[in-house]
């Protein structure tokens, strides 16, 4: 049987799903067995026009890690959606926008201005801010263009399959191959990790109170003196969001007493992460008082935000509505259209 | 908390008995009080019915001096308290008088917000304020068995849900009762003094003043407590005349409330301008003395 | 140019301000038709998802209506709500949302002309503020020039 | 969107006019035509009244016609119909649960001034109808057993009316009163208007009826401390409080009251408002019900100083040989179950005293008029005989009507029974008095049975009616001829002058008000109240003994002012509905509880601490939380806080709430 045509792209993440890639280790031989990889710009040396030169669809399935900020990461994605039969997004950037989404949260302007002009590192004097037109102009060549926002990829492409996690650990990684791999793949939007949230494989669930949780302190880790390892860290008081967030990492942040901050994302179902994380964390406060509560959270959560968008500023309904009905979204409780005859 | 104390014309006039007696109180109860600064007419109640505009914004003037200080004002004449006040309401309710008035206020360089400042008269202020256990606490003299008709005339009570019942007004009859004073119950407590028709409506005026003194003197009363210079002047300055039209002798002293309650603190005679009265009031404390 | 209508999404608890509701209608109060009513059994039903669908959907403000505290028919689904709400105003402030655009009302099943107050003065506040979609610099147009503007985004305001 | 087997939604949208209700002002025939664009509608309709027996068949005949497997209806509100109109879907042959109601009359014509906004509204409001109906799926609604026991609260004539007729019909009947006896205001009647019958006579032979009822049991001195459970399952607690006397043993025979260490009766009696006196140890009046004695721990020397020779108890002991008194009796606690509760806790009247121009409080010759009650009643303090405070009789009598009532100071409502008591009492005063009697009202209300006959009757009796709005009652005299009286001064409005009238009595015709402890007692039942603080019925005229609430009706002036025959009149009607509810055996629940997906749940624990009825627990050998369906009340909470969305709430799922947001936006 002939081996499958795989391809590895890079846009806007910070190269840890690269290495995720590299993390299968032997499994990655193993893999070799079944692929042949055609596309890697991060380890080997292919360029554009050998993707160009290609047949489309003759890519099997083109892994792409981080989200899309330059018109360059732009144009290279669509190329590849061409090329490949299957487009999986790897990582939470490309899965949700991740880190580099949290860039939604300011202004272009302000971004280019502290990168250019006001940072304290920078040298104020005739610095200047990169300029698709004057390159072209002066230099002969193209410098892409900083778009506005940051997008996750299945707002610029379809997606197939999304692989989550920062950086998704090799066992999901490994799992997703064979799955994808196999005679039957499953379903196209299908996530590839648990249908579960974390809790589900947390070894600190059984430790959870029966009579249910109830908060009347949120505290983040550096103001805990000490955590204990024993006891879940929601009952303790820390913001972890297993209970919103997609398992199948086995718990790993749990483990190392950090909680959970969300990189694999919503389950099945729920459409905006942050609402869903709000709500749980916001219904499990212990107190009546809108004094109180404010208070709580105050002191527990003072940036909502960066605690339940960490990872899925793009995708949120609020962001979502920025990109319009007719971008790549499209609701899907919107019921058809079409007429039936009577 | 310190107080503005507004005088108006009536207590720097025929009603400086209540303004020494009234200091006098506030001296002896150590309740801190200055006078408000540069402050102007109230705008009165004659004043309101012949250009109602002018009135209000000269009463506005007073309250945007007492604003930017922040402080309570206590308005003792009655129809100063009942101006002031209805300043405020029709400012707070009338989105086109409180604009013109602002923009008198702003000619003049001032302004008003509303609600920072209330307007307070001293029987609320010792009653609400000090409070009845307190003043009991400080009596020196009791004036037990001295039989008081208090009276309270109508402009204390308005605009109506102020501090007291707008008919059947209790706080002074309360104040007195602390003092020792046998207070005597009846219903004319807010009924009308005359107000200014003895001076325009003579004869009717005669009458709403003899059925006040009239009823005091057949329930049996030793003085008549008023809360107001007008209600005091025209009980007191018209008794005579009242006694001729009617040919009946009366003879009742009419005092301002905070004689009795200086007198009770244990003030000199002097210091509550006891002798300023037409009708005398000194035999009335002779009794108790 | 049609002067701007906000549209309003009530989300109202189905015993006391849709039942207020009702009796507006009853009592024949003329209120605003800018609100669109949508109704749960208790506001502790109420997901911030639902608001954040409803200011997707076009909407320009979302009121939240539910029984008095203590009156709740499911004893205490209102504070679970007023839980929510009051974290949710906050992430609205911080993506550069008026929080006057998401509103909580406690209104009692007789209290139609609270409803009717609520309404009005919600629909005039929204029209002062004008559109959702103009508000947040983070909502402007995809990629066409705009000026600076300072957002609060992920800071404190005081910052 | 598919169905549930596969099979695509077919709509049929069916637009009331309501009459000139909603067609009056939205244009129905535009908002058909816009329903009929909508996706997946097969057929949209309109017809003058949806409710009515065509309009329903419309939709089962399209159901069976056009294989409608959808409906929605837009009309009133789903509180008025939603019932009837699942009802018509399941009789089409439907699962009434692929129902939707829009609501386009409360919420849009009834509201909406301007006809053009009010039909780009409704079609809003249909599009969302169509949007979220797509997600509708085929429900079973639960039946649970309705416990047919019943509880009553409030022992007055509207209590008592409904617990007969309910003991009568079979049913075990819980009647808790918070007075030692029954009877209520009723009790302290003389006669009643306008037939002046005597109100004892008729009222009497119904409460030893209640007593003597093997289906009633009546606890009587005590208070509902907490209600738990839903309609046909109430558990409700009952605080009893201690009389000090044996209720088993107490006969009723008055000895120990006549051997209280006081001899002469020394305490205002509640029962007489003061009028008359009573003993620390009393029986409230002579036809009391329960027939027991009570005692007044305040009064009682033995409570104040334990000191107390305690001749009652020895009275009791050694001369009636029943030794029924119990200094040492505490409070109880009793818990009963009950499938339906009736309210009717009856009304307070307005305080006097409130209106200090009127001298209640201050001259002893002005009364309220339950005060008279007690006076002209010939079992009262006095015999019947009508005298002043100071024994005299009196020659003339003022009654003043509307004390606190149609007052924007006060109560703005028309209290409905006090013209017509006024007159009775007017009637009475006349009779027993000869005095002169002036009525002083602002206008006479006297619509009922015979209600304006006796009011003419009156009239020909001499009793004088002055028009006006009583300014003042005052002792403020200026003649010999009003000297020692009280003097009512009033703008007699008919002839434009203010008068002054000497008379010797007043009395003060005070207006009903709700209880003071309404508000209490509505959160204690989960009802509502009405913005004056009267308990809010269901629906002002089709369901006026049903709240809110499923299984709690009100009877009564509980609900609002009324008389004893609209009293007895609604107590019957609530005795019905709660006859139909708990005779059907069984309630039908609204199937929107909540479903928890195992296949989805974490077992997070999130949702378990925020259910109000415990009804989620946490299976340990699935790891999920799991719902006792009947225990889930389907109110959403745990739906709302499912951060893995395992939680769905029937009938109120995300889909259909989020379809509905978008339907409600999609119109510009």
């Amino acid at each position: 049987m002939a081996k499958k045509k795989v391809g590895f792209y890079w846009c806007a993440s910070c190269g840890g799903c690269e290495e995720a890639v590299v993390d299968l280790a032997e499994d990655l031989l193993a893999a070799l067995e079944q692929i042949e990889i055609v596309f890697w710009p991060v380890a080997m040396d292919f360029k554009r026009e050998d993707v160009e030169k290609m047949a489309d669809g003759e890519i099997f399935a083109t892994f792409i890690n981080g989200a899309v900020r330059l018109s360059e990461q732009e144009e290279i994605v669509h190329l590849l959606r061409r090329k490949s039969q299957v487009i999986v997004a790897f990582g939470a950037c490309s899965h949700m926008g991740g880190i580099p989404g949290l860039a939604n949260g300011v202004q272009r302007e302000q971004i280019l201005d502290y990168y250019y002009h006001s940072g304290p590192t920078v040298e104020t004097n005739g610095s200047v801010e990169p300029d698709p037109g004057i390159t072209k102009k002066e230099h002969g060549f193209d410098l892409p263009e900083f778009y506005r926002h940051v997008r996750a990829l299945d707002q610029v492409i379809d997606v197939d399959y999304y692989i989550p996690g920062c950086a998704p650990p090799p066992a999901i990684v490994k799992g997703a191959l064979a799955q994808l791999l196999a005679e039957e793949p499953p379903p196209p939007g299908t996530v590839l990790a648990s249908s579960h949230a974390l809790c589900h494989e947390c070894e600190l669930n059984e430790t959870k109170p029966a009579e249910g949780i109830r908060i009347k302190e949120f505290k983040r880790p550096h103001q805990v003196e000490k955590i204990d390892p024993n006891t879940c860290l929601l009952v303790q008081g820390l913001v972890c969001l297993g209970p919103v967030t997609r398992g199948g990492c086995g718990a790993l942040c749990v483990k190392g007493r950090m909680p959970c901050t969300g990189c694999f994302g919503p389950l099945d179902g729920v459409q905006d992460f942050g609402a869903a994380a709000l709500s749980f964390v916001a219904s499990i406060i212990d107190s009546n008082d809108p004094h109180e509560i404010e208070r709580i959270l105050d002191e527990g959560i003072p940036d909502p935000l960066g605690t339940f968008y960490l990872y899925s500023l793009p995708k949120s309904l609020l962001f979502q509505k920025l990109l319009g009905r007719n971008g790549k979204k499209v609701a899907e409780s919107r019921p058809r259209k079409e007429k039936v005859e009577a | 908390m310190e107080y503005f104390y507004y005088p108006g014309c009536s207590l720097k006039g025929t009603g400086a008995s209540y303004e020494k007696s009234l200091l006098e109180v506030f001296a002896l109860l150590g309740i801190p009080m200055k006078e408000l600064p540069d402050w102007n007419c109230c705008g009165a109640t004659s004043y309101m019915s012949i250009d109602e505009e002018v009135a209000l914004a000269m009463a506005a003037r007073n309250l945007a001096i007492a604003e930017e200080n922040g402080r309570d004002v206590i308005a003792p004449c009655s129809a100063c308290y009942m101006v002031l006040r209805k300043t405020q309401k029709y400012m707070k309710e009338y989105a086109h008088i409180r604009q013109s008035i602002l923009n008198a206020l702003k000619k003049a360089g001032l302004t008003y917000h509303g609600d920072r400042v209330r307007i307070r008269h001293p029987l609320d202020v010792l009653v609400n304020d000090v409070g009845i256990a307190e003043i009991r606490k400080r009596v020196q003299r009791s004036l037990n068995g001295v039989r008081v008709f208090p009276y309270y005339g109508c402009l204390i009570v308005r605009p109506k849900n102020g501090f007291d019942h707008a008919t059947y007004p209790t706080s002074m009859d309360r104040l007195l009762e602390a003092l020792g004073c046998e207070v005597i119950d009846h219903p004319l407590k807010t009924k009308c003094c005359g107000g200014s028709l003895t001076g325009t409506l003579e004869e009717v005026g005669m009458r709403l003043v003899y059925i006040l003194l009239k009823e005091a003197k057949k329930r049996g009363s030793h003085a008549i407590a008023t809360v107001c210079p007008l209600c005091q002047f025209n009980l007191d300055a018209y008794q005579e005349k009242v006694e001729k039209i009617y040919s009946e002798s009366l003879g009742i002293p009419v005092m301002y409330f905070t004689q009795l309650l200086g007198y009770a603190l244990g003030a000199e005679d002097s210091h509550l301008g006891l002798e300023q009265h037409i009708v005398p009031v000194q035999e009335v404390f002779e009794m108790v003395r | 140019m049609k002067s701007f209508e906000p549209k309003i999404i009530g989300l109202f608890c189905n015993w006391c301000t849709y039942l207020a509701a009702d009796l507006a209608g009853v009592s024949r109060m003329q209120y605003a038709p800018n609100l669109r009513i949508v109704r749960v059994m208790c506001s502790g039903r109420i997901h911030p998802e639902h608001v954040l669908w409803a200011f997707e959907n076009g909407a320009d403000g979302v009121l939240i209506g539910g029984c008095h505290p203590g009156d709740c028919h499911y004893i205490e689904g209102n504070f679970k709500n007023l839980r929510r709400y009051l974290l949710l105003k906050r992430l609205l402030k911080q993506f550069g949302i008026d929080e006057r655009r998401l509103r909580l009302e406690w209104i009692s099943a007789s209290e139609a002309d609270k409803l009717r107050r609520v309404v009005d003065e919600f629909t005039e506040t929204l029209r002062e503020l004008g559109p959702f979609a103009q508000e947040a610099p983070l909502f402007q147009a995809a990629e066409s020039p705009s000026p600076i503007q300072k957002s609060t985004l992920g800071m404190k305001e005081e910052d | 969107m598919a169905g549930r087997n596969g099979d695509l939604p077919r709509i049929g949208v069916y637009v009331c006019h309501c009459g000139t209700n909603i067609g009056g002002k939205v244009n129905v025939p535009e908002v058909v035509a816009f329903a009929r664009t909508l996706p997946n509608v097969v057929v949209a309709r309109e017809y003058k009244y949806m409710c009515s027996d065509p309009g329903q068949l419309l939709i089962k005949e399209d159901i069976q016609k056009l294989n409608i497997n959808r409906v929605i209806v837009a009309s009133c509100s789903p509180h008025l119909h939603e019932h009837t109109f699942r009802k018509a879907t399941l009789e089409g042959g439907q699962n009434p649960y692929l129902f939707h109601m829009a609501n386009i009359r409360e919420h849009v014509s009834w509201v909406t001034d301007d006809p053009e906004k009010a039909t780009e509204k409704a079609k809003a409001i249909i599009e969302a109808a169509v949007y979220r109906i797509q997600f509708h799926e085929p429900l079973e609604s639960k039946q649970v057993p309705v416990n047919p026991d019943v509880l009553i609260v409030g022992g007055g004539i509207a209590g008592i009316t409904a617990a007969l007729t309910l003991a009568n019909a079979g049913k075990k009947v819980y009647l808790v009163e918070r007075e030692s006896s029954i009877g209520g205001h009723m009790a302290k009647f003389d006669k009643t208007f306008p037939t002046l019958d005597c109100a004892s006579c008729i009222l009497t032979p119904k409460m030893t009826a209640v007593k003597d009822h093997p289906n009633i049991q009546l606890i009587t001195y005590a208070e509902v401390l907490e209600v738990d459970g839903y309609v046909g399952n109430f558990t409700v607690k009952v605080k009893k409080k201690p009389r000090y006397v044996i209720e088993d043993r107490c006969i009723g025979c008055y000895v120990c009251v006549e051997n209280c260490v006081y001899k002469t009766p020394k305490y205002p009696s509640e029962f007489d408002e003061g009028i008359g006196l009573r003993k620390p140890i009393y029986i409230p009046f002579p036809q009391a019900v329960p027939l027991v004695a009570v005692i007044d721990p305040e009064t009682c020397i033995e409570f104040k100083s334990g000191r107390c020779p305690k001749k009652c108890q020895q009275a009791c002991r050694e001369v009636v040989g029943r030794d029924a008194i119990d200094f040492t009796q505490k409070e109880e606690i009793l818990e009963i179950q009950v499938g339906a509760i009736v309210l009717a806790t009856g009304f307070q009247t307005f305080d006097a005293s409130r209106i200090p121009e009127y001298g209640y409080g201050r001259y002893p010759n002005v009364y309220t008029s339950l005060e008279i009650e007690r006076l002209v009643n010939s079992s009262g303090p006095t015999g019947g005989e009508i005298v002043l405070r100071d024994g005299r009789k009196p020659r003339s009598v003022g009654i003043i009507h509307c004390v606190g009532s149609r007052d924007r100071n006060f109560n703005p409502w028309c209290s409905r029974v006090c013209c017509m008591y006024s007159l009775k009492l007017a009637h009475l005063v006349r009779e027993r008095t000869g005095a002169e009697v002036y009525n002083f009202y602002i206008d006479m209300r006297t619509p009922g049975k015979g209600y304006e006959e006796f009011y003419e009757k009156l009239l020909h009796e001499g009793v004088h009616f002055i028009r006006g709005k009583v300014a003042e009652v005052t002792d403020w005299t200026i003649n010999p001829e009003e000297a020692g009286r009280l003097v009512i001064r009033v703008e007699d409005s008919l002839i434009g002058v203010v008068r002054r009238i000497p008379v010797d009595m007043v009395i003060l015709s005070v207006g009903l008000e709700p209880r003071a402890d309404a508000e209490e007692l509505r959160r204690l039942f989960n009802i509502s109240c009405s913005a004056e603080g009267w308990f809010l019925e269901r629906h002002p005229k089709l369901a006026p003994v049903s709240t809110y609430t499923d299984g709690v009706f009100i009877a009564g002036a509980c609900q609002g002012p009324k008389d004893i025959p609209d009293t007895v009149a609604q107590a019957g009607a609530a005795a019905g509905e709660v006859l139909s509810l708990v005779d059907r055996g069984f309630i039908e629940l609204e199937p929107n509880i909540a479903v928890i997906d195992a296949r989805k749940c974490s077992g997070c624990h999130v949702c378990i601490a925020l259910c109000p009825y415990s009804a989620i627990s946490f299976n340990e050998t699935e790891n999920v939380a799991q719902i006792n369906e009947a225990l889930c009340k389907g109110c959403g909470v745990c739906v709302g806080a499912c951060p893995s969305r395992a939680i769905h709430q029937q009938l109120f799922k995300d889909e259909q709430i989020m379809a509905e947001i978008e339907g409600l936006l999609m119109v510009e």
